[in-house]
């Protein structure tokens, strides 16, 4: 039992991030409204970025800055690892936040394209209308 | 001795289709486009007899051109038994040529220019297969053939021509690629070599039921051999124009089909193997049955053209007879009757072509006594019918002779039956043509006594393949030696 | 110089997009030169790349000078030298042979037509050079961008929503492979290539590893359309402009081929792959499948576009099939098919854009007696249908040999039997183009008098001239390909 | 950092998303998105990771939603789930 | 659909969840993820780049490659926008001019005659809204702050959190309220569809220009070390400078993709009137 109380506080942000995340993809495959599926889509890239957040925390650190540093006196003193939180995922969850918001304008671009063509947003109306075509 | 490396080879196998440039762009003047023709013809038959003396001394022209697989290169090898198909197929080519002229302008059929190009590498293929040294450059050149000679089928572009073309490549293709290409997939996976040998290359490392599921795999999957049931495309495809049906469907594309199942029996298998496993005369049943059915179905066609083409059917397998049987005779036989059959049966469609062109008949019912009106003519077809029912003085005598002492070494006594039935079976079938064509009363003849023959062009190729046949049964001795040498 | 040959390859077309943009403000007649400039110097580097990788071995590059696993690095070995140069050349001939059809079809976005494309062309060849899990997400995304962009200028009815549905698809295909890069990253706290693959061992047997296996394969089959995640590729490449359609339906399937085996072969590592999880069996059913399906589709099919793209989704079964076989033979068929069907593919849509450019009409049953109006561009046609139908020497042949041989030293007989049976089927597919192309307009009755000649302008026939040349000449020396490119590379994965 | 906040924030998180993908109104759908990606960011800052927080503090709550409301107004509001 | 949806996810998610068996334990600082690569940047990144905020250190010097696609990944995204959906149409004959200070309106019937002070008119069309008074002053006044805030971010990016990206974004908003708050002609007057093309593919350029001149230097690209041959800074700064040189880059890029973006969606892209 404590062992499984242990497990659920170290883990329980993961099982977390995987439910939004589930919630992404639901919406992307389930809903039926284009936009609605967009955000889905948004929901479902965060989710991912907050895994690699998550994973790259470190218990009793700080924000990666070398405090200090500016004058450059940090220069000479050592700097222990222990002190900073993992850099390396923050980099990599900027250029994904970069990602998502350009797919997201691409995307935001077709769906007006669809709608000046369809007149409507909705996937069966839309399949309907293409048949009609 | 070690094999003398050399173009020549390929020069032989390319020349027609280096000329094809040349025939397109002189689509315009029909003279030029044929001297050209006439020119690669001639040209290639030199290649090829330049090559026959060191070949009748034993010796074997090499060439490589690259290796794609480890152990299969792209290879040409000219050996006696090639040295022999290439011969037959890339003379009567000239005559074809000669003929075809006659042919398409006396019918002043479309898309000439089309027509001679697809001949062209219809025969560079054949040469192909001809030299090819191991079985994957023999199937290159198979493959090239079928799709080469699907345009000169479906010559006419209409609906017949179409549903017939549909079924020559769905049987052409279907079983080489079906069949064949697996089959020689696993020869490779179990050999790791695919050349020909006089050993042969699966001895010892096959497993016997593959070895004889393989077997008939090939015998079957060569359906360009036509032996049942894949023979119905060749009937099909009378409906090319004759010179056509005359080279591809007499010659060329028929023999290539035996010839492969001939490569199979004596370089892939080798003798020992087969007469180990016990197959052949399983295999000899098969062909005995595509012999006597395609006679008989023969006797039943009223279009001559497609008579023709049942009996070429049941003359293929005696080819296959022969070989699978084993026996150096019957070998011998089957090997020369390549030879043997080819100029009779190109005479017989050279005829038919003749009178299609002259009077535009094509149901026997309508020629009774064309034998006043085209006396040459019905006097070829006469010699070719002797040829294939196998009468003395004909070529064809010799080969079925041989045939028949095979069937008695092999002491296969009811094959030998079946050898004499079916020449029965010719006799039956062709000679009541000839008889109506000459000797009908004045009363029910359909053509009156006026002598008047097809085109020149027409006439010269068939009245000479006719005479050469007569000449074969004198001196049939440089087709012997190659057969000879070709087994052994 | 030659050192920096990793790094230019990419940069080139790179540099070329940006001025492109900006002459599309200063001035539009400089565009085009400078997209053909840019691809041009491109296959430049690549020729030099492959010739400079074969002959002495993998090249590094190390961008920024950092060392790997601190820095990005760039990685050309045998394999992704091949795909380079394959990716450089196709891209360079259809800019070539789509120059018409572009100023016809998008006059004045042209000049972003072309920025767009080179972008595309970047992202692919970074993907195939960079030996970084992430920046082959960055790399990937570039690809998918562009792609979606190019697939959706064609066909205003139906073009935006296939590549709307394609964004959909191709962002969950990236985010799985995103997630599975996290959960390497989490594992073993590295993002190269080669770091990840030497600290796997000792995490041999994790769920997390295995999982993070799965999804990076999943995402990249999303990518690459594979059977049943294939629902996107038929109509956004048959409702895009040809000129795009031409280049990102050779490419991209083929590209997201060769990062699947990457990750298979420098990543999770082959014994990894074959024995920790034994997938091979399922994959290789599903292969078998995809091609069943791809070739039965492509038969349903009545239009001549449609049915190009169900053919693709069949070789892609092909490939997958052929990577999964477990064995040297259907490896070696896998990368070799990636070359001749880039070759293929990129030769149906040249034909496919002649067509589109004189007639205007892809139906199957609008191509009566085009066999006299367009003679050499259906001569292609029937060189490219014969090489996939497979046979020899066209270059289709001799990789299906390969992964047959493959698939019978496996003992993969469904496999097997999909080869053959889609074969047949393609010369099915083949010969009901051809025949409805060869007999006459009218049915029945002699064609005397020919249709007037109308074939397409000379800048489009000569790539498919070329291209034709290729199919043959690669067919024929497709033994060098393999002796000292793929076997090489194979070797160095096996050991 | 603190757990507490931590697992509100995330709650937060969550109840946003789902609210986000369910409201049957679109503008309301860009407005709750905007919410999300805050909360997202709040998260982010919480866990230390300031320039990510900065990014989407920015982009997904600023810019992109107002991307999102744009087409919204270009389109339509009407959605049926 | 629904239930499909709910099968795969699932089964994904079961996926996943069972993956996490084998994570490390969240925020462990045993873990992998804290012991293999990270301890380098932390320890060495300010010695070897001179840039106290590691984030950027690692962004935009250690992995700049990857930061220089994500700028081409937006760069790709304005010229998307702009290729789908930038369409041309002439201006209708007959439109409506408001003299916003009088308010007079005047109606022009030449569809090719323009205004002679375009400044002081503002065209009434189906898209026309009467402008709130407030929002335009209040927005005025924030907008300079705003835009001064963004260059603080892009130039003070190595050392607090930010730089180039977050400070394009927020320039570019800067502009997106000023064409919220007024019309998007008046924002396009103030900097042009062509101006802001050109600037994106300009900050592209120089990042890559940057790399390239590392290149040319004789390092490695993006080798910012080598900068010292032709900016006269100390060598533990150079790397900061050129970290510095690209995050302008990105600024200049983002910022003008940001504005196209919004731009095109807004208008449709007729560029005509914005909401």
């Amino acid at each position: 039992m404590p062992d499984l109380l242990t497990e659920i506080v170290n883990k329980y942000n993961y099982w977390l991030y995987i439910i939004l995340m589930m919630i992404g993809l639901y919406a992307m495959i389930a809903k039926n409204n284009l936009i609605k599926k967009l955000v889905g889509m948004n929901i479902f890239q965060t989710a991912i970025i907050l895994f690699f957040i998550s994973m790259g925390y470190k218990d009793n650190a700080t924000i990666p800055i070398i405090m200090g540093g500016h004058g450059g006196e940090a220069a000479h003193k050592t700097i222990e690892a222990s002190q900073y939180i993992n850099p390396l995922p923050h980099v990599l969850m900027l250029t994904a936040i970069v990602v998502s918001v350009a797919t997201l304008g691409v995307a935001l671009a077709l769906i007006i394209l669809i709608y000046q063509r369809y007149q409507t947003l909705e996937e069966d109306e839309l399949r309907m209308r293409v048949k009609q075509k | 001795m070690d094999p003398i490396l050399s173009f020549r080879p390929l020069l032989a196998v390319m020349v027609s289709m280096l000329v094809i440039p040349v025939l397109i762009s002189s689509g315009k003047k029909p003279n030029a486009r044929e001297a050209w023709t006439f020119a690669a013809g001639l040209v290639k038959f030199g290649l090829i007899v330049s090559m026959l003396p060191a070949v009748l001394q034993g010796q074997e022209y090499l060439f490589t051109l690259s290796t794609p697989f480890p152990g299969v290169p792209i290879q040409l090898r000219v050996d006696a038994l090639g040295m022999l198909f290439a011969l037959v197929a890339s003379f009567l080519w000239i005559f074809t040529s000669l003929y075809s002229i006659g042919y398409m302008r006396g019918l002043n059929e479309h898309g000439q220019t089309r027509f001679f190009v697809f001949f062209a590498l219809a025969l560079s293929s054949t040469i192909g297969v001809a030299f090819s040294a191991n079985l994957f450059t023999l199937y290159l050149f198979y493959e090239l053939l079928s799709l080469a000679t699907y345009p000169l089928v479906t010559h006419h572009q209409d609906k017949k021509s179409k549903i017939s073309g549909r079924r020559y490549l769905t049987f052409i293709l279907g079983t080489s690629i079906g069949l064949v290409l697996p089959a020689m997939l696993i020869c490779y996976h179990y050999a790791g070599t695919l050349d020909f040998t006089a050993t042969g290359i699966l001895s010892g490392q096959v497993p016997t039921p593959v070895l004889i599921t393989l077997f008939f795999v090939f015998i079957f999957g060569f359906a360009k051999a036509a032996i049942m049931p894949f023979h119905s495309w060749l009937p099909a495809a009378m409906v090319a124009p004759t010179p056509v049906s005359a080279l591809l469907h007499a010659v060329a594309v028929v023999k290539v089909g035996v010839f492969s199942i001939v490569r199979i029996v004596t370089g892939i298998y080798g003798v020992d193997l087969l007469s180990d496993l016990h197959i052949g005369p399983i295999a000899a049943g098969i062909a005995a049955i595509t012999i006597l059915a395609g006679s008989l179905i023969a006797m039943s066609q009223n279009e001559l053209k497609r008579l023709l083409a049942f009996s070429t059917i049941s003359q293929l397998s005696y080819i296959v007879l022969g070989v699978v049987l084993l026996s150096p005779k019957a070998m011998t036989g089957g090997i020369i009757h390549i030879a043997m059959h080819a100029f009779g049966k190109i005479t017989l469609f050279f005829c038919a072509g003749a009178i299609m062109v002259a009077t535009g008949k094509k149901y026997l019912s309508e020629m009774k006594g064309i034998g006043r009106r085209m006396p040459i003519t019905m006097g070829a077809f006469f010699i070719g019918a002797l040829s294939i029912i196998g009468v003395p003085p004909c070529g064809g005598f010799i080969s079925k002779w041989y045939l028949a002492l095979g069937t008695l070494q092999a002491d296969q006594m009811p094959l030998l039956i079946v050898l004499l039935t079916s020449s029965l079976l010719n006799a039956i079938y062709f000679i009541p043509i000839v008889f109506k064509a000459f000797f009908v009363p004045e009363t029910d003849a359909l053509f009156n006594a006026k002598f008047q023959e097809a085109p020149l062009c027409c006439v010269i190729p068939l009245t000479i393949t006719a005479l050469i046949s007569i000449w074969l049964f004198f001196y049939p001795q440089p087709f012997f030696d190659l057969a000879r040498m070709a087994i052994n | 110089m030659s050192a920096h040959y990793p790094a230019l390859i990419i940069l080139i077309p790179l540099l070329a997009a940006f001025l492109n943009t900006a002459f599309v403000w200063l001035d539009k007649r400089l565009c085009y030169p400078t997209t053909v400039l840019g691809l041009g110097g491109s296959v430049y580097f690549c020729i030099r790349l492959l010739l400079k990788v074969v002959g002495n071995g993998t090249m590094a590059y190390h961008v920024g000078g950092w060392a790997p696993p601190m820095g990005i690095e760039l990685r050309v070995d045998n394999l992704s030298a091949l795909v380079l140069l394959l990716v450089s050349v196709i891209a360079f001939m259809n800019i070539i042979a789509s120059r018409k059809s572009i100023n016809e079809e998008l006059t004045f976005k042209s000049g972003a037509f072309y920025t767009i494309y080179l972008l595309f062309v970047t992202g692919l060849l970074g993907v195939v050079a960079t030996a970084d899990l992430f920046n082959l997400y960055v790399l990937l995304e570039i690809t998918s961008l562009s792609a979606y962009a190019l697939l959706a200028m064609g066909n205003q009815d139906r073009a935006p929503l296939a590549s709307l549905n394609y964004i959909f698809l191709g962002v969950v295909g990236a985010s799985f492979y995103l997630l599975g890069v996290g959960y390497l990253y989490i594992m073993t706290g590295t993002l190269n290539m080669a770091d990840v693959n030497s600290l796997l061992p000792g995490i041999a047997g994790s769920s997390a590893v295995m999982v993070a296996f799965v999804f990076c394969l999943v995402g990249i089959w999303i990518k690459m359309g594979l059977f049943p995640l294939h629902t996107w590729l038929p109509n956004a490449y048959s409702y895009a402009p040809v000129s795009s359609s031409r280049v990102i339906a050779p490419l991209m399937t083929k590209v997201m081929v060769y990062v699947m085996i990457r990750m298979m072969i420098s990543v999770f590592g082959l014994d990894f792959v074959f024995e920790q999880i034994s997938l091979e069996g399922w994959v290789v059913a599903l292969a078998s499948v995809a091609i069943i399906s791809g070739a039965v589709m492509a038969l349903a099919q009545k239009d001549l576009k449609k049915m190009l793209a169900y053919i693709i989704v069949c070789e892609i079964g092909y490939m997958v099939g052929g990577a999964w076989l477990g064995n040297s033979q259907g490896m070696t068929g896998a990368i070799l098919h990636i070359v001749n069907d880039a070759i293929m593919t990129f030769a149906l849509f040249l034909v496919l854009g002649n067509i589109v450019f004189t007639r205007k009409k892809t139906a199957i049953k609008d191509l009566r007696g085009i066999f006299s109006s367009m003679p050499w561009t259906m001569a292609g046609f029937i060189l490219v249908g014969i090489s996939i139908i497979g046979v020899p020497p066209t270059c289709g042949f001799f990789s299906k040999w390969y992964l047959l041989l493959g698939g019978i030293e496996a003992g993969a007989s469904f496999f097997v039997f999909a080869l053959v049976l889609s074969s047949l089927i393609s010369a099915v597919l083949v010969f009901r183009v051809v025949e409805t192309a060869f007999f006459s307009p009218e049915d029945g009755g002699h064609e005397h008098e020919k249709a007037a000649l109308n074939e397409a302008p000379v800048s489009m026939l000569v790539p498919l001239g070329l291209t034709g040349v290729a199919i043959i000449a690669v067919g024929i020396w497709s033994g060098y390909i393999v002796q000292h490119i793929i076997l090489p590379f194979i070797q160095q994965g096996i050991s | 950092m603190h757990w507490p906040i931590d697992l509100i924030i995330l709650t937060l998180v969550i109840f946003c998303a789902i609210a986000a993908i369910s409201v049957k109104d679109l503008l309301s759908t860009a407005i709750l998105f905007g919410a999300y990606s805050f909360m997202m960011c709040l998260l982010w800052a919480n866990m230390g990771a300031v320039d990510v927080a900065f990014t989407e503090a920015s982009v997904g709550a600023g810019v992109s939603s107002v991307f999102v409301i744009a087409a919204v107004f270009r389109t339509t509001r009407r959605t049926k789930d | 659909m629904k239930q499909l949806g709910l099968i795969i996810v699932i089964i994904c998610g079961g996926l996943l969840l069972y993956a996490t068996q084998d994570f490390p334990a969240w925020g462990d600082p045993t873990a992998p993820v804290h012991t293999h690569l990270s301890p380098h940047f932390i320890t060495e990144g300010l010695h070897e780049t001179g840039a106290p905020n590691l984030v950027t250190a690692v962004l935009a010097d250690y992995r700049g490659y990857d930061t220089m696609f994500e700028t081409v990944v937006v760069f790709c995204a304005g010229i998307a926008c702009i290729l789908l959906l930038r369409t041309f149409v002439q201006r209708t004959r007959g439109r409506e001019y408001r003299h916003t200070p009088t308010g007079v309106v005047l109606h022009i019937q030449d569809p090719d005659k323009d205004l002679n002070n375009p400044r002081e008119f503002e065209l009434i069309d189906n898209m026309w809204v009467p402008h709130d008074l407030i929002i335009k002053t209040v927005s005025r006044m924030l907008i300079p702050f705003i835009q001064i805030f963004a260059l603080y971010v892009v130039a003070h990016g190595d050392f607090s959190p930010g730089g180039g990206f977050q400070g394009g974004v927020i320039f570019g908003a800067s502009l997106i309220l000023l064409a919220l708050s007024f019309d998007l002609r008046s924002s396009l007057r103030r900097i042009s569809e062509k101006m802001l093309g050109i600037l994106s593919a300009l900050g592209v350029i120089i990042y890559s220009g940057i790399g390239i001149a590392c290149m040319l230097l004789g390092g490695n690209f993006l080798d910012y070390g080598r900068l010292t041959a032709i900016l006269p800074v100390d060598p533990d700064h150079i790397r900061a400078m050129g970290m510095l040189g690209v995050e302008i880059g990105v600024g200049f890029a983002v910022m003008a993709v940001m504005v196209i973006i919004y731009t095109n969606i807004a208008s449709q892209g007729r560029h005509q009137q914005g909401l």
